[in-house]
């Protein structure tokens, strides 16, 4: 099947229609209003000019007319959603994972980005996974949104038009990090994006830093800054060497940030909670000895 | 309540007089509808105040970007204390608790409603929920954080204090049920001699459609957070997918109240803004039966439309068909609604008195509430505002703008009649433009940075949206003076105001004929009623 | 309650069924679920089903019913005065509710020893539809016990009433509406009995 | 206010409900022994029914009400079958 429209196309047609037909009635209804309070007032009108009280034709043309546009507005509405749930054929498939609080995007290739990196003028599928709780897969521009939901696969289709980065916010509510959930798309030409896509500047990036590479993959960054600002979890910048409160058993105990409370700190997070933050980040047990080792070899860089 | 109000000699203090038992215990321990009413109507105007204030508190939050007066898990926990305040504390008992405990019985010509220990348990449960509800904020893992709507799995996931909110909200539905039976009681036994079905005044009608939404809707809300609770404590995971639950069926059967509890919010607004244009028109109720087939319309349709608000959970493209279709099925007999209003001021004669202008932008913000809900209604623009703030305008707007003015709109009202004194009007006007004003500047703006694609529950935010939301908290300003001056105002009226008569406003449903505060068991004798409701001829008003 | 003597019957019969509704629509939830998951996992909960015991589901569907029995009849004998053998039935189903709950804790302990319970290691081993079958039966039995439980409360609390001559056979709405309350108990495990125990193939 | 003496209930009637409730409940435990695939349900839920309409009819004297009470009951029922029907709509039809 071969859209006739994108969906901006398709949800922006409903929406004028919609928004058309709802003035109308907002503009006459505002006008009788006034109308009658000016016209009818006990001043100008001390003495009401009727005491009539019903009118069948009446009650049936204003049950008749709204039943004919909510129609129209139904149908208008149902068309355009038809047009987001019929996938191109040639569109390509790209699979997002979402967790708290960051997503994850991987290509066909085994190519994994933090970003959703798309060709311009191709339709994408994408397809919609949750890891921990509901979350919702949200491009303003594309007018597309369908929640990730654990145990479920879900899918939404866009085209980019125009090269260029386009906001993607998770819009279903899931945690204190839910406002920082937040990515962009990134339209490329269809040749830069092949040259993304096949390219060898993340490699280079991998080689050079793989801590950095593994925190954003992972969704570190999510939470916790590199610039000393707070976000969910407390920053990492400087935090290499410093030391800590931090309430371990019940207890509060003041610890240094070696390499082994970091291990210990992503490993089992839970055991040793940073005194002022919630207790919300999740045990990263399926990292490798090497994975984790670089990524406190990264943090230790973070001076 | 009623200590400071220096009693003159002329007027008798009625009901506010005679207690059974001595001071505070003469009011919890009542069994008088209006006392039960009044002991209702200040607890919600006291949670309406709390509410608003974090309602403020959030627009300060979104002044700017990042952080501006409070961190995210703050804010997380104020948004959804002010979900949980507005919707089960202010909005849903609102009207049917507060007035229509003080006005019903009396309109149908009763001493009391049906079941009066009753009816002074259901105001004990919902103080018992309410006192739950704070007691959660303070122990276990903290304020709640997960929204009013409690979507699993982070409800059953979060460590804050969920468990015990639930039994909270669970408290206050029971508190909710048994007020609806109650009424549905009251007003299938309880008329007067020649109080016929068809003389009954829109007020009580729409609150026998809202009854029954209470009885019949309620109880899966009970279930439902009865089964989070399970999740957390006993782990029965009937939602979790990792025991072959699914989260949506969370969402179904959350919305198989919580849409029908929308118009249990708004039908009882509706009735009193239907009962309050015929008077200050001076004009019968236009299409008297339209306006009651419409009521009970709504509620009945109202119950077949709960999954929009799952467009885009996941649930199957034929649900989003079949429920956009009943969505836009139940917008009819809100405009019937509207259309047979308007009817009624043509050819009136209109005094703008403080109610009617309350109930006149109930019908404005109503209007433009209901018609944004129809471009959410709608299957392809819901993808795009689907928790957006467009949404939360939109539901403002309804909640707000409609139920929420027309409570106000009755507090106007029926204030004079409980007790039995004016406030200042010229104030209560100027009160009534400066809510007005703020009120769009607030609420327009978030619609649009909505449309622009903010999302809701969102402590920041990309820098484009900064300067609508400045406006919007600049609304919010504007909104809190307009509240405090139109309180001020209403408890300046209650103590000090001018003694009104009986009838101050020249109404032809019962509650005009007794004298103001009204008497204990509200008549001395068994009243017969003679003509409709709004026959302001036979009734001697014209 | 103010003062006045009359009694509205009908309206408190009409309160009580109000009330009732609301609890078939408590149930209803459950129901709701029951029925989605039915569809969802039709082979596992045919055997989740076969691993309950009809003997236990089916005792408790004779006691429930010759309960039911009993407060119906204890109605007509209070209103044709034979208040002793009123109360007899009333205790007969009084007994009947501990002897309903005895059985479920039986049956209920066999399940648990079996490693069965909700959020139990060994039902996280069993296919996802089997876990939500067992999670739906202890949610749905587990409140319906409840609601024998308060039945059971509120019947002794009429006996109570019956001797005081509160209740007695001019004026018996209290005891009607007692009774109405346990047929809907009656009533909810009407269903309860096929829809788990016996979804045998 | 005090209800008209004829409607006590004999108690044969009730006797003779409960004989039919007992032998209802043999019926759908021998039938569910049979093997009728998805249309056991079905007729597990059809017996359930009928039980359940026999005590409401006798045992809860929805017989002897008004039409009020049984316009009531049949509104609640409706409800909650719509609220299950509606629902199939979303869980039969996921793709
Ligand atoms: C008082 C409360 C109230 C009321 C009355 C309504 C009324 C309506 N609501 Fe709203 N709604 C809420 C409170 C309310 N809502 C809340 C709280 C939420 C969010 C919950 C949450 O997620 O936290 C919500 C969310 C919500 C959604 C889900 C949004 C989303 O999250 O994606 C939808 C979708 O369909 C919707 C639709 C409607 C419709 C169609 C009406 C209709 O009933 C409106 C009918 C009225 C009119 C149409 C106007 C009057 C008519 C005329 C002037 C005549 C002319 C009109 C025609 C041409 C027909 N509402
Ligand atoms: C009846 C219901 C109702 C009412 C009246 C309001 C009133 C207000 N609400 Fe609303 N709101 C909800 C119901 C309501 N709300 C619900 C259900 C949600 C969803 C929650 C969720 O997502 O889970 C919500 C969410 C919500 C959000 C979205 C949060 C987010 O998604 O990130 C915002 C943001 O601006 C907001 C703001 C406001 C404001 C500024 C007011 C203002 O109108 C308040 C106006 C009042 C004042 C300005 C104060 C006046 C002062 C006084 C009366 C005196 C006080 C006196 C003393 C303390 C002594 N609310
Ligand atoms: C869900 C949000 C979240 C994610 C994702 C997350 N963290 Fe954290 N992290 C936190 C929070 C909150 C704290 C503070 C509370 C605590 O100690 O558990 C924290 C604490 C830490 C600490 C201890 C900091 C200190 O000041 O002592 C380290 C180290 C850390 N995280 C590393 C990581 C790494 C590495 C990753 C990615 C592999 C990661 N975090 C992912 C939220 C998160
Ligand atoms: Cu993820 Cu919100
Ligand atoms: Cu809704």
């Amino acid at each position: 099947m071969q859209p006739l429209q994108t969906t901006t196309e398709a949800v922006d047609t409903a929406f004028y229609v919609i928004l058309g037909i709802d003035l109308v009635m907002l503009l006459g209804i505002m006008t009788a209003m006034i109308w009658f309070v000016w016209r009818y007032n006990r001043k100008r009108q001390p003495l009401p000019l009727s005491q009539k009280d019903k009118n069948l034709w009446l009650e049936i043309t204003w049950t008749v007319i709204p039943t004919l546009l909510v129609m129209l507005m139904f149908w208008y509405g149902w068309e355009g959603y038809l047009s987001l749930r019929r996938i191109p054929d040639d569109a390509m498939h790209i699979k997002a994972s979402a967790r708290m609080w960051s997503w994850l995007f991987t290509y066909d290739n085994g190519k994994t980005a933090g970003k959703l990196y798309v060709p311009v003028g191709r339709p994408v599928k994408v397809e919609l996974h949750a890891e921990d709780v509901l979350h919702s897969f949200y491009v303003p521009a594309f007018r597309v949104k369908r929640d990730t939901v654990p145990g479920m696969t879900n899918w939404v289709w866009f085209e980019a038009e125009k090269p260029g980065s386009y906001d993607l916010f998770c819009a279903e509510y899931c945690g204190v990090g839910h406002s920082s959930m937040v990515t962009t798309v990134e339209a490329l030409s269809a040749a830069e994006f092949q040259a993304w896509l096949t390219g060898t500047e993340e490699a280079a990036d991998r080689t050079a830093d793989r801590g950095e590479e593994l925190a954003r993959q992972q969704g570190c960054l999510g939470c916790h800054s590199t610039d000393g600002s707070r976000k969910v979890g407390p920053s990492f910048k400087g935090l290499f060497g410093e030391t800590t409160t931090v309430t371990r058993d019940g207890q509060q105990v003041t610890v240094t940030a070696d390499a082994a409370y970091l291990a210990r700190s992503i490993r089992e997070p839970a055991a040793e909670v940073v005194v002022g933050y919630p207790p919300v980040m999740p045990p990263f047990t399926g990292l490798s000895e090497a994975d984790l080792q670089a990524l406190i070899g990264w943090l230790r860089s973070l001076q | 309540m009623t200590s400071a109000a220096p009693a003159s000699s002329e007027t008798s203090r009625g009901f506010l007089g005679e207690a059974r038992y001595p001071g505070i215990f003469g009011w919890i321990f009542s069994t008088d509808h209006k006392r039960i009413g009044l002991l209702y109507l200040w607890c919600i105007i006291a949670f309406f105040c709390i509410g608003a204030t974090l309602g403020v508190l959030i627009r300060l939050e979104l002044w700017a970007p990042g952080r501006t007066i409070m961190d995210a898990q703050t804010y997380n926990a104020v948004f959804t204390l002010h979900g949980v305040i507005m919707i089960f504390l202010f909005i849903i008992p609102g009207i049917p608790a507060a007035f229509g405990n003080l006005i019903m019985p009396i309109q149908l010509g009763a001493r009391d409603v049906a079941f009066p220990r009753l009816n002074l348990l259901s105001w004990w449960l919902y103080i018992g929920g309410a006192i739950l509800a704070v007691i959660a904020l303070f122990t276990g893992g903290g304020p709640p954080d997960t929204g009013w709507t409690f979507y699993v799995p982070f409800s059953t996931h979060t460590t804050t204090n969920v468990t015990l909110a639930t039994v909270a909200v669970f408290t206050i539905g029971f508190s909710s049920i048994l007020t609806g039976i109650n009424f549905v009681t009251t007003i299938h036994r309880l008329r007067a001699e020649g109080m016929t079905w068809t003389r009954i005044p829109l007020f009580t009608w729409s609150l026998y459609a809202t009854a029954w939404i209470q009885v019949l809707a309620t109880p899966v809300l009970g279930i439902t957070v009865a089964l989070i609770f399970a999740e957390r404590v006993i782990g029965t995971g009937l939602f979790d997918p990792a025991q072959g639950g699914d989260p949506i069926m969370f969402q179904h059967l959350f919305w198989i109240y919580s849409h029908p509890a929308v118009y249990i919010m708004v039908l009882p607004g509706m009735g009193v803004v239907s009962d309050i244009i015929p008077v200050f028109a001076r004009k019968p109720a236009f299409g008297y039966k339209a306006i009651v087939v419409s009521s009970l319309a709504i509620a009945f349709a109202g119950s077949l439309v709960w999954a929009h608000h799952m467009y885009t959970s996941g649930m199957s493209d034929l649900a989003v068909m079949v429920f956009s279709f009943l969505t836009f099925i139940v917008a009819i007999p809100s405009a019937v609604k509207v259309f047979n209003w308007l009817a009624t001021l043509y050819q009136g004669s209109i005094l703008l008195d403080p109610p009617l202008l309350f109930a006149l932008s109930f019908i404005l913000l109503f209007t433009i509430g209901g018609l944004s809900g129809l471009v959410v209604g709608a299957a392809a623009t819901n993808i795009h505002v689907h928790d957006t703030h467009f949404v939360v305008g939109h539901f403002h707007f309804t909640m707000f703008g409609g139920t929420g003015m027309a409570f106000f709109a009755a507090l106007h009202y029926w204030l004079p009649k409980i007790y039995g004194r004016m406030y200042d009007k010229a104030v209560a006007t100027v009160a009534w433009g400066v809510i007005f004003v703020g009120f769009c500047i607030l609420y327009l703006s978030m619609k649009i940075v909505g449309i622009m694609g903010m999302p809701r529950r969102y402590w920041d935010y990309v820098p484009e949206f900064t300067g609508l939301n400045q406006l919007a908290t600049a609304g919010s300003w504007i909104l809190a003076v307009g509240l405090v001056l139109m309180f001020v105002n209403l408890i300046r009226g209650v103590l000090y105001g001018a003694p009104v008569g009986a009838n101050p406003w020249g109404g032809a449903t019962l509650e005009w004929q007794v004298p103001s505060p009204p008497p204990t068991e509200n008549f001395e004798a068994d009243p017969v009623v003679t003509h409709g409701p709004y026959d302001f001829k036979k009734a001697g008003i014209l | 309650m103010s003062g006045h003597v009359h009694k509205d019957y009908t309206g408190a019969k009409f309160g009580m069924w109000l009330f009732l509704f609301t609890e078939v629509l408590l149930f209803g939830g459950l129901f709701i679920l029951y029925s989605v998951y039915l569809a969802r996992y039709p082979q596992a909960f045919v055997a989740g089903g076969a691993q309950l015991n009809v003997w236990f589901g089916g005792a408790n569907t004779l006691i429930l019913l010759t309960s039911s029995l009993m407060v119906a009849t204890s109605i007509t004998a209070l209103r044709r005065g034979a208040t002793s053998l009123c109360l007899g039935l009333l205790g007969g189903t009084v007994a009947c509710a501990a002897l309903f709950l005895v059985n479920k804790f039986f049956e209920w302990s066999a399940k648990i020893g079996h490693g069965i319970y909700p959020g139990s290691a060994h039902l996280k081993e069993l296919p996802p539809g089997e876990m939500v079958f067992f999670n739906i039966y202890y949610l749905t039995t587990g409140l319906h016990g409840i609601h024998v439980v308060i039945g059971a409360i509120v019947l002794t609390w009429t006996m109570v009433f019956i001797k005081t001559g509160r209740v007695n056979a001019h004026d018996w709405v209290i005891l009607e509406n007692a009774g109405l309350y346990w047929h809907l108990v009656d009533l909810i495990w009407i269903f309860i009995f096929p829809l788990y125990y016996l979804i045998l193939h | 206010m005090t209800e008209d003496p004829a409607h006590i209930v004999p108690y044969r009637t009730f006797i003779l409900v409960w004989l039919t409730l007992l032998a209802l409940t043999g019926i759908t435990i021998g039938v569910a022994q049979v093997h009728f695939g998805a249309l056991n349900i079905w007729i597990a839920l059809g017996i359930a029914t009928l039980k359940s309409a026999l005590v409401i009819a006798f045992f809860m004297h929805m017989k002897d009400e008004t039409t009020l009470f049984k316009l009531a009951l049949l509104a609640a029922l409706a409800i909650l079958a719509i609220f299950i029907g509606l629902t199939f709509f979303d869980v039969l039809y996921r793709s």
